[in-house]
């Protein structure tokens, strides 16, 4: 009998990455608060694995790798701006624009 | 007992996600997404995939966030000045993730009985006997390890996306020695 | 000449050989050294005009639509190489066959730079004419119908005047904007239809006999196809491209222009808009816009006309006016006002297309189309005069020449159907003849006050080359059109039966009136 | 005749054999650039090794399309239909001139790192199981590997800061988007108890769709129209695009794109077919939107390749249009748009990129004048590529143009018509000036004339261009095929 | 020699040829004058020739019936077949006559008279062309070939009024000529169409069979087709309100004058309303309009004439006024009335302006000689040419008497027998009395503007210029030979209606009587008779011989000045000197708001702002702004894409889940 609490969770969990998202401006900070919405799909996942077997568990797993992967390039790519800029706040990186 | 035990671990893991994205210094939210993470590897636990709970601790908490730890105290981030938005923004923010939150919070309703219902149509059947193929499979797992539990399918049926994940991985690699290497 | 005609088979290769030698000649064009290009241009589009002239007499005045052919093309879709020319086609292709050489030599020394590109053009563009005029097919009439504006915004672009720029955008964008609109009016009747039917068809035939099964969308699809033919004729207020790109362009330029692209866009009415939608063409509301915006067209161009100090975009404005008649007589649908709609288009197209010929010949001499910049040239350029004053009077409508025979049609067959209006738009007579005497008044007669204009040349050999058989023209149709009535008359007649069915309270024209009184 | 046994590890390779030899060839690459890395012609050996990649990949699957040809039943992972097939023949399409375009312009750029060529490869790969998979969690997985590799290669120009902005834009909204598609993937496994998408479609029935499935939807939507550059999920594209090397913009615009419009169709046609009346109005509104804003941003752009993106993102609201009726007709005006927009698309970056000398980031208009003169062929080709873009007659766009309206007019739809038509002639608004600028325009003084295109280049965008013309010319036989693998969607034997 | 009438197109073809041939002269050979003046004038003397040879046999055959002479098919659509035919009748073959018999003298004049002009050739073209067109309106079998002459002479009226276009007023004469022709021009297309519309025939011969048939006589229809074919009349004839170009048309060459603008074309309305005379008969309000214009025309000009020192100015509204006696004429019914004083006035009005002419020419050689640039047509500069031209002043005297109105002159009877039916008519229609008064009144200011312009010419001293004077002298043979033959003809021209009171035997009369016979079913006249005609009689001389002596008396008065000496004109003087600023009245109220209404509101307002930038510029440039918006949202701040993202993201869920 979680199921409910657990998808609430992860729906509160998941408005709050997105609100993270929306009031941050460091490009690491922001790409954390997506980790937090990640997480808590993958809270969806497990919930749901309960009643449909092992699928869910799995893809938690590919999301993991996924979230892996994803860090090693956009913490690459956020190094490399740095070395343009010299910083990670997104309000100055606007060169693109119009 | 478990659920008791399973609000307050989501309870935990929503304030300090909250914490989180309010922090000013980078490396406390950091931190506190980590508490984030294993409040809810508790969670997997007590919703039966100790499994996803291991490598949520060993890889998400562990390695993932280890990772952004580091860049974090190698680009010097955790003393510059806040990268929080004005009021406006939060405003803004909050009223859109309110909205989309009230849209998902819908979630919530759900127990196993309906979901057994939009499942198969009719109320005729118990939620034990639609998902009991679900439990049967859980318990020959069981019997298997938690290990083989998951291992079974993803050498199987799951074969593809596994080949796949590791083709991420190339790539990923490979992106991140292409972008973040000194000499180019 | 008929039999004849038969005996090489040319009813049967007229038509592809026509689509297809201006091509041929371009890609011509483009292969050979700079300096052949006129040359060579001049040789095919002659060619083009003798093909086309045999046309007249292989023609049977009495036949309906003719030199069908059919080839599949994506036959899944419907959609087919079909052609076929009656009594309304056929003049417009011969209009545009006898332009094209006309425009190649009137070109000969005015276009100095990339005259491949320039020659190929054209040729390209009477291809895409052509195939506006003979395409039964509705996709590939589309088609003809968009790839014809490509040159044409080139020529314009290129070869233009200062502002040639915003004239061939404009143009286009105009242009495209409507055809795009009547695209989708086209993908509606015809997948309606095949809904409805079971049968894909994209054939004229197919379309005009069923399209009353669009049912109650008929109104918007009929608007789409008339805002495209609209924009085109142009009909006000659709109209302020026309001046833009016709001062614009180069001589060769306006001359097509005028001279036959404005005519596509009252083909598309006499042709597709109205035979398709009929209940709603002669729908009282709608009957009632298209006549007040023709004489709005026809008071309005010729008052606009008569304030230009261009006298090209005066010229301009008066195909507004002239266009304006054509509109009227369709509208009317009776027999004489269809036939006049029908001569209007030629008559236009000769008298309008010497005239910018013309000027575009004093533009080579001076360098400047402004009205002001002339006056009193009669005495050094008497030929050139009197040439001006005769395809002035032309375009007035002096009776005897050809521009008479086409608007007396249109307003003595309007009247019966809407008194006010045709009487109304009779006054454009008085107009017409305003702007362009009091042109023809400040550029060749007054005083020669202006020492630059002593030293005009008069028409050299060439122009006058180019000028006769426009001339000619004006003379012939407005002395002895009996010829070309009688071939348009058959196709006229099916046209308005078809029109009369549908109006409320039409006789058949050619009825008797009915006496006013029995003494 | 089904000669592939899914169920096998080497039926699932064979029938998976072009993603797997393009995964080899991307080894293959880096294995050779472990050793030579150092000269631009070490970049041009991996460039051509890939190709060559590519090659063997669309030799497999020629051979595959001939004989795997259809699933009998479920299809587990990845689909065997033509659908998935014809959707390679893009990607291979896109990445293969992609790697040509790339030849020349990286030594000219000074782009070092032949891993370049290794990345593209990986991220066909991705377009391939995004667009082939007929499971969600494929889906997801084949979207990341895209998405990664197109996150690097978007930034891989490391001089230059716009570059690695694009890159930090794409890969930040990229994720957050990653993370709605996850949540639309966990609601709909939620709902029906599998990830399967033609098994979620079969469980979802014709009924009213549950709150989590309604949702899931949702989540999915939004996800893919952020891949798809709908507006308003728009809005890093022109920036990305615009950041980004030309030749990975051209395959961003072509290949990610396709990709994302491919898996998107084919979700909605597999898993929700009968619930149109939820998404219709959905992919209806932004299709409008998409096609409005795209076209008229695209107006007040000075810059040539920020402009083609803007041009791009109005084209997928082309593309969503076609996306709305979901019948055969719409399914196959999808692939044929989206092959004609990919094969003008890459042929109107593949010049771009030629043309521009050093940061062509600034290549304006203007700065084409009197091409014509100097270069008659290259504006010849620009001319007909943008004449294309336009959708005018006689080349493949308005093939493309005239199918979307035909599956909308057949669908009884007459507003997006109307929309895409009237949104049509304003791009004429900023596509014609360039031909203006080519043809009509002097060239300015002191300025030299561009170089001729590289000879690789050249013969693609000369393939391209007479691929352009003739399928515009003569459709009949590419129209009729499409119509074919549109039913490989729809008559699944079940 | 008997000769059918369809030779007739020989008539036609001459004039024709002659233009062709001088036409080609004009452009490559204008200094051959010698063969310009043979084709020129032989041309028409051939066109006399052929006329008088159908007339004769026409006459000698007594046919009664009209004659149609087809030559092709000319405007074929379904019912409407217009053949290009003549049709030779007893109303045509008057005109016929006197426009190739006028127009032969005028011819002959012109030899002498435009010798030294460089244009000869072009003249004679025009000339000959015109001809060519008076003959087809003549002719004309139907409306619409009619019609085909009716424009063309309006054409090389247009021509030959800016004959001398360097000078700017001249061209513009010659325009305004062309427009006010146009207006009239509308009403006769108009009257065709509602022809059509009503009976579907064009044909004269079929019009006098159906119109009857089909139309009720005094109709609301009737009336309005005869009223804007009147209107066409009015501006053709020179008639209220649309007389105002006869007088500007003066600027064209003298013997154009004679030709155009008093001896054919402007009579042109009147014939039509002859032609048509079935369709005015049927309409008596139509014809009480048309009598009521012409009698104020004549009243109207004839007051403007008084005060014209210009001589052709003079000559121009006495014209202006004589056609108004016509239509006085013709609206009262009395059609053979109208058409005699068509004929006698060509007669005298043409010897009028020969006349003045030849007076002209001599100024002008007078002033060319002493290279002054006085006005040689002014006639305060003037006086005493009785002595240097005594032929001159003879003919034109007989002319004087001729339209003053003298017995036995030409103008007498015609205008008699006018100013009588007209009071006749006034027993059915009191209008006409009213119009007869005009029409009295007209005769004697005639009288009275003749006297003036004679005295003013050939008596009292010369004002020429002491240097000048020495070389006026009269014309050469070319020129008074014809104004001789003109003179005779003013002299006894009345001979040919000579009524019977006179012991004549009315013979036009009785050769138009078949022509008529519609006229006389539905608006039958009767004349005056015994007492009355006698009194009438006995008016008309009265006042003519009246006017005659007040002219000569108030003129001869006070002495002239030269034209650069006189001093300026007051009072009422002022306003008919001005003539009744008609002509600004006209500019101002008509033609330059017309002018500015079209250049600032629909041109520049309209055109250039409500649609071009408004509607097509204005769209161009909302597209560019929504766009500039569009992409002013475009940023390049993250956050601001992911809010818009979000705010995509909840209006999908609100689609979606409602």
């Amino acid at each position: 009998m979680l199921l409910g609490p657990a998808l609430a969770i992860s729906a509160l969990l998941f408005a709050i990455g997105v609100v993270g998202v929306l009031v941050r401006r460091n490009a690491i900070v922001l790409f954390m608060c997506i980790e937090l919405m990640l997480n808590a799909v993958n809270l969806t996942f497990v919930a749901l694995s309960r009643y449909h077997g092992v699928g869910g568990q799995l893809m938690v797993f590919f999301v993991m790798t996924v979230a892996a992967a994803e860090a090693a390039v956009g913490l690459a790519i956020i190094l490399a701006v740095f070395r343009h800029t010299t910083s990670v706040d997104l309000k100055t990186n606007t060169l693109l624009q119009g | 007992m478990a659920e008791t035990i399973f609000v307050a671990l989501g309870t935990i893991a929503v304030l300090s996600g909250l914490l989180c994205i309010v922090q000013r210094n980078a490396l406390a939210a950091a931190i506190w997404l980590v508490v984030t993470m294993l409040a809810l590897a508790g969670m997997y636990l007590i919703l039966g995939a100790p499994f996803i709970a291991a490598i949520q601790v060993l890889v998400y908490a562990g390695a993932v966030m280890v990772l952004f730890i580091f860049v974090i105290m190698l680009l010097n981030l955790s003393h510059g000045p806040s990268d929080l938005r004005g009021p406006a923004a939060w405003a803004g923010g909050l009223v859109l993730a309110v909205a989309l939150g009230t849209f998902l919070l819908r979630l919530g309703g759900y127990d196993p009985a309906r979901l057994a219902l939009e499942l198969t149509g009719t109320s005729d059947l118990s939620p034990a006997a639609v998902f009991e193929s679900a439990e049967q499979a859980r318990q020959l797992a069981d019997a298997q390890g938690v290990v083989g539990a998951v291992a079974g399918p993803l050498f199987s049926t799951y074969l593809v996306p596994f080949e796949v994940t590791s083709l991420l991985l190339l790539a990923a690699i490979v992106g991140a020695v292409v972008l973040a290497k000194k000499r180019i | 000449m008929a039999d004849m005609l038969n005996l090489i088979g040319y009813q049967a290769w007229v038509i592809p050989v026509l689509l297809l030698l201006p091509v041929a000649g371009a890609l011509l064009v483009m292969a050979a050294p700079v300096g052949r290009a006129r040359s060579i241009a001049l040789a095919v589009t002659l060619a083009e005009f003798v093909v086309s002239a045999g046309l007249w007499w292989a023609f049977d005045p009495n036949g309906g639509m003719q030199f069908t052919a059919m080839v599949p093309w994506m036959p899944q879709w419907g959609i087919a190489y079909r052609v076929g020319i009656d009594g309304i086609s056929l003049f417009m292709v011969l209009l545009s066959t006898l332009m094209m050489p006309l425009c190649v030599l009137g070109s000969w020394t005015y276009i100095t730079e990339r005259e491949r590109g320039f020659y190929a053009l054209l040729l390209v563009l009477l291809t895409g004419m052509l195939g506006v005029f003979i395409s039964l097919d509705l996709f590939l009439f589309y088609v003809f119908w968009e790839v014809m504006l490509i040159p044409m915004y080139f020529l314009i672009g290129i070869w233009g005047g200062a502002n040639r720029l915003y004239a061939a955008i404009k143009f286009f964008i105009y242009t495209f904007l409507g055809s795009l609109l009547m695209l989708v009016a086209i993908l509606v009747t015809v997948w309606v239809i095949a809904a409805k039917s079971g049968v894909l068809d994209f054939g004229y035939d197919n379309v005009l006999s069923n399209a009353g099964m669009v049912g109650s969308r008929a109104p918007w699809l009929f608007a789409a196809f008339a805002l495209a033919f609209a924009i085109k004729v142009p009909i006000f207020p659709f109209h302020t491209w026309l001046p833009d790109a016709h001062v614009e362009a180069p001589t060769a330029g306006s001359v097509i222009l005028a001279g036959v692209l404005l005519k596509m866009g009252t083909y598309g009415f006499l042709r597709f808009a109205i035979p398709f939608f009929p209940d709603v063409a002669f729908s009282p509301f709608v009957t009632t816009v298209a006549v007040v915006l023709a004489v709005v067209g026809i008071i309005y161009g010729a008052l606009v006309a008569m304030v230009q100090p261009d006298v090209k975009k005066l010229v301009a404005y008066s195909s507004v006016s002239h266009l304006g008649f054509v509109m009227l007589g369709i509208w009317a649908a009776t027999l004489q006002s269809v036939q006049g709609a029908l001569m209007v288009m030629i008559n236009h197209g000769l008298s309008t297309g010497a005239l910018f010929f013309l000027i575009g010949m004093l533009y080579e001499r001076r360098h400047t189309r402004d009205i002001a910049a002339f006056g009193g040239i009669a005495r050094v350029v008497p030929v050139f005069s009197l040439v001006f004053t005769l395809v002035s009077l032309s375009s007035i409508g002096l009776p005897g020449l050809n521009g008479f025979i086409g608007e007396f049609l249109v307003l003595l067959g309007s009247f019966g159907r809407f008194p006010w209006a045709t009487g109304i738009a009779t006054t454009g007579v008085i107009f017409a003849a305003a702007y362009l005497l009091w042109a023809l008044q400040r550029i060749i007669f007054n005083k020669l006050d202006k020492p630059e204009n002593e030293q005009l040349t008069d028409l050299t050999p060439r122009e006058l080359a180019v000028l006769a058989p426009l001339l000619a023209g004006i003379l012939w149709l407005g002395l002895y059109p009996a010829p070309v009535l009688r071939r348009m008359e058959p196709a006229s007649r099916q046209w308005v039966e078809n029109a009369q069915r549908v109006i409320p309270g039409a006789g058949m024209s050619d009825a008797a009136p009915a006496p006013e009184v029995q003494p | 005749m089904n000669p592939i046994d899914t169920t096998t590890p080497i039926g699932v390779t064979l029938a998976l054999l072009p993603e797997v030899i393009l995964s080899i060839a991307a080894l293959g690459v880096l294995l050779v650039n472990a050793w030579r890395h150092e000269t631009p012609a070490d970049g041009k050996l991996a460039g051509w090794l890939s190709l060559g990649g590519v090659g063997a990949a669309a030799l497999a699957l020629l051979w595959l399309s001939i004989n795997g040809s259809a699933d009998a039943g479920i299809p587990q992972m990845v689909a065997l239909d033509s659908y998935r097939y014809m959707g390679d023949v893009l990607f291979l399409l896109a990445a293969g001139a992609s790697i040509v375009l790339s030849l020349e312009y990286l030594g000219r750029e000074n782009i070092r790192g032949p891993e370049y060529y290794a990345l593209i490869l990986l991220a066909t790969v991705g377009m391939m199981l995004l667009a082939g998979a007929s499971d969600l969690v494929l889906v997801f997985l084949g979207l990341e590997v895209m998405s990664v590799a197109a996150y690097v290669l978007a930034a891989y120009d490391r001089r230059s800061a716009f570059s690695a902005e694009a890159g930090l834009k794409y890969f930040l909204i990229g994720a957050f988007a990653s993370g709605f598609l996850l949540y639309g993937i966990a609601l709909v496994y939620g709902s029906t108890g599998t990830m399967n998408l033609l098994m979620a479609g079969v469980q979802f029935g014709s009924g009213p769709l549950p709150v989590m499935g309604a949702l899931g939807l949702c989540l999915l939507l939004i996800g893919f129209l952020f891949k798809v550059s709908a507006v308003p999920f728009h809005m890093w594209a022109p920036d990305v695009y615009d950041g980004a090397p030309t030749p990975v913009t051209g395959l961003m615009a072509t290949g990610v794109k396709a990709a994302g419009f491919l898996a998107l169709a084919r979700l909605l046609l597999v898993t929700f077919p009968a619930h149109t009346a939820l998404w219709q109005p959905v992919v209806g509104i932004l299709a409008i939107l998409t096609m409005v804003a795209g076209n008229l941003m695209a107006l007040t752009q000075r810059s040539v390749k920020r402009m083609l993106a803007y041009s791009s993102v109005a084209h997928a609201g082309y593309l969503l249009a076609a996306v709305w009726p979901a019948t055969r007709i719409g399914a196959a005006s999808v692939q044929v748009y989206l092959l004609a927009y990919a094969l003008t698309s890459l042929a109107a970056f593949g010049l771009l990129a030629a043309l521009g000398r050093g940061g062509e980031r600034d290549l304006v208009a203007d700065d084409l004048a009197g091409l014509a003169r100097s270069r008659p062929w290259t504006a010849a080709a620009f001319a007909v590529v943008l004449l294309s873009l336009l959708g005018f007659p006689g080349t493949f766009g308005f093939i493309g143009k005239w199918m979307i309206l035909s599956a909308l007019v057949t669908s009884g739809q007459w507003l997006i018509p109307v929309v895409l038509v009237v949104a049509s002639a304003v791009s004429a608004g900023y596509y014609l000036p360039i031909i203006m600028a080519m043809y009509m325009k002097p060239p300015r003084e002191g300025v030299a004339a561009p170089l001729p295109l590289p000879r690789a280049a050249g013969v693609v965008v000369l393939l391209i261009v007479i691929t352009i013309v003739a399928l515009g010319v003569w459709p009949s036989p590419l129209l009729h095929g499409s119509m074919d693998v549109a039913a490989s969607l729809f008559n699944r034997a079940f | 020699m008997y000769v059918s009438a369809d030779i007739i197109w020989l008539a036609v073809a001459l004039p024709l040829a002659g233009f062709l041939l001088n036409g080609a002269l004009a452009l490559w050979r204008p200094a051959a004058k010698t063969a310009v003046s043979v084709i020129g004038a032989g041309v028409l003397l051939g066109a006399f020739a052929v006329v008088a040879l159908v007339f004769r046999s026409y006459s000698l055959a007594g046919l009664p019936a009209p004659q149609v002479v087809p030559l092709w098919t000319w405007l074929p659509a379904g019912a409407l077949q217009i053949e290009l035919s003549f049709l030779v009748d007893r109303l045509s073959l008057v005109m016929l006559l006197v426009v190739t018999g006028v127009g032969s003298l005028i011819h002959l004049f012109s030899v002498g008279y435009m010798r030294q002009d460089p244009g000869y050739a072009r003249y004679f073209a025009y000339l000959n062309l015109f001809v060519v067109f008076m003959l087809v309106l003549v002719l004309g079998s139907s409306l619409p070939v009619l019609f085909i002459g009716w424009e063309g002479v309006g054409l090389c009226s247009y021509l030959l009024i800016g004959f001398w276009y360097g000078d700017k007023a001249n061209a513009d004469a010659g325009k305004k000529a062309f427009l006010v022709n146009r207006i009239g021009d509308f009403g006769f297309m108009v009257a065709m169409f509602l022809l059509w519309a009503a009976l579907g025939t064009l044909d004269f011969v079929r019009l006098g069979e159906l119109a009857p048939e089909q139309l009720a006589a005094g109709g609301a229809l009737v009336t309005t087709i005869t009223l804007f074919l009147f209107l066409g009349c009015a501006g053709k004839s020179a008639q209220i309100p649309l007389y105002v170009w006869l007088p500007d048309a003066m600027a064209g060459p003298t013997p154009v004058s004679a030709l155009i603008h008093a001896a054919t074309m402007v009579t042109a309305g009147v014939y039509l309303v002859a032609r048509t005379n079935v369709l005015f008969a049927m309409a008596p309000l139509s014809s009480t309009v048309v009598a009521g214009v012409g009698a104020l025309t004549a009243l109207f000009a004839a007051t403007i004439g008084l005060r014209q020192y210009d001589i052709k100015k003079v000559l121009a509204y006495s014209t202006v006024s004589q056609l108004g006696y016509m239509f006085l004429a013709v609206g009262t019914g009395a059609y053979v009335a109208g058409v005699f004083h068509l004929v006698t006035h060509a007669f005298f009005k043409a010897l009028l302006f020969l006349g003045a002419g030849s007076v002209i020419h001599a100024m002008h050689h007078a002033y060319h000689a002493t290279h002054s640039h006085a006005d040689p047509q002014d006639m305060r500069n003037m006086g005493g040419l009785r002595k240097a031209m005594p032929w001159t002043f003879a003919l034109m005297l007989i002319a004087t008497l001729a339209i003053a109105g003298i017995p036995p002159f030409a103008g007498f009877f015609s205008k008699d027998e006018t100013l009588a039916a007209a009071f006749a008519r006034g027993g059915d229609i009191p209008a006409f009395r009213l119009f007869w008064l005009f029409g009295v009144v007209a005769a004697a200011l005639t009288a009275f503007y003749m006297a003036r312009l004679m005295v003013m010419t050939f008596f009292g001293a010369n004002r020429t210029g002491a240097e000048e004077q020495k070389h006026l002298h009269e014309a050469p043979l070319i020129m008074t030979a014809p104004l001789v033959v003109l003179g005779i003809l003013s002299a006894v021209g009345g001979l040919l209606n000579l009524p019977a009171l006179f012991g004549g035997d009315a013979k036009l009369e009785h050769w138009l009587d078949p022509v008529l016979e519609g006229a006389h079913r539905f608006f039958p006249l009767e004349m005056p008779h015994g007492q009355t005609e006698f009194m009438l009689i006995g008016l008309a001389i009265l006042i003519a011989v009246g006017g005659l002596v007040a002219g000569w008396r108030v003129t001869m008065a006070q002495p002239i000045l030269p034209a650069d000496q006189a001093p300026a004109e007051v009072g009422f003087w002022k306003v008919l000197y001005h003539k009744y600023y008609v002509d600004e009245f006209y500019e101002a109220a008509i033609v330059g708001p017309l002018r500015r209404f079209s250049e600032r509101v629909l041109w520049k307002d309209v055109d250039q702002g409500v649609i071009d930038r408004g509607g097509v510029e204005g769209s161009a440039g909302l597209a560019r702004t929504l766009g500039w918006i569009g992409s002013r949202l475009q940023t390049g701040q993250v956050g601001v894409y992911l809010t818009a993202f979000l705010v995509g993201a909840l209006g999908i869920f609100f689609v979606v889940m409602g």
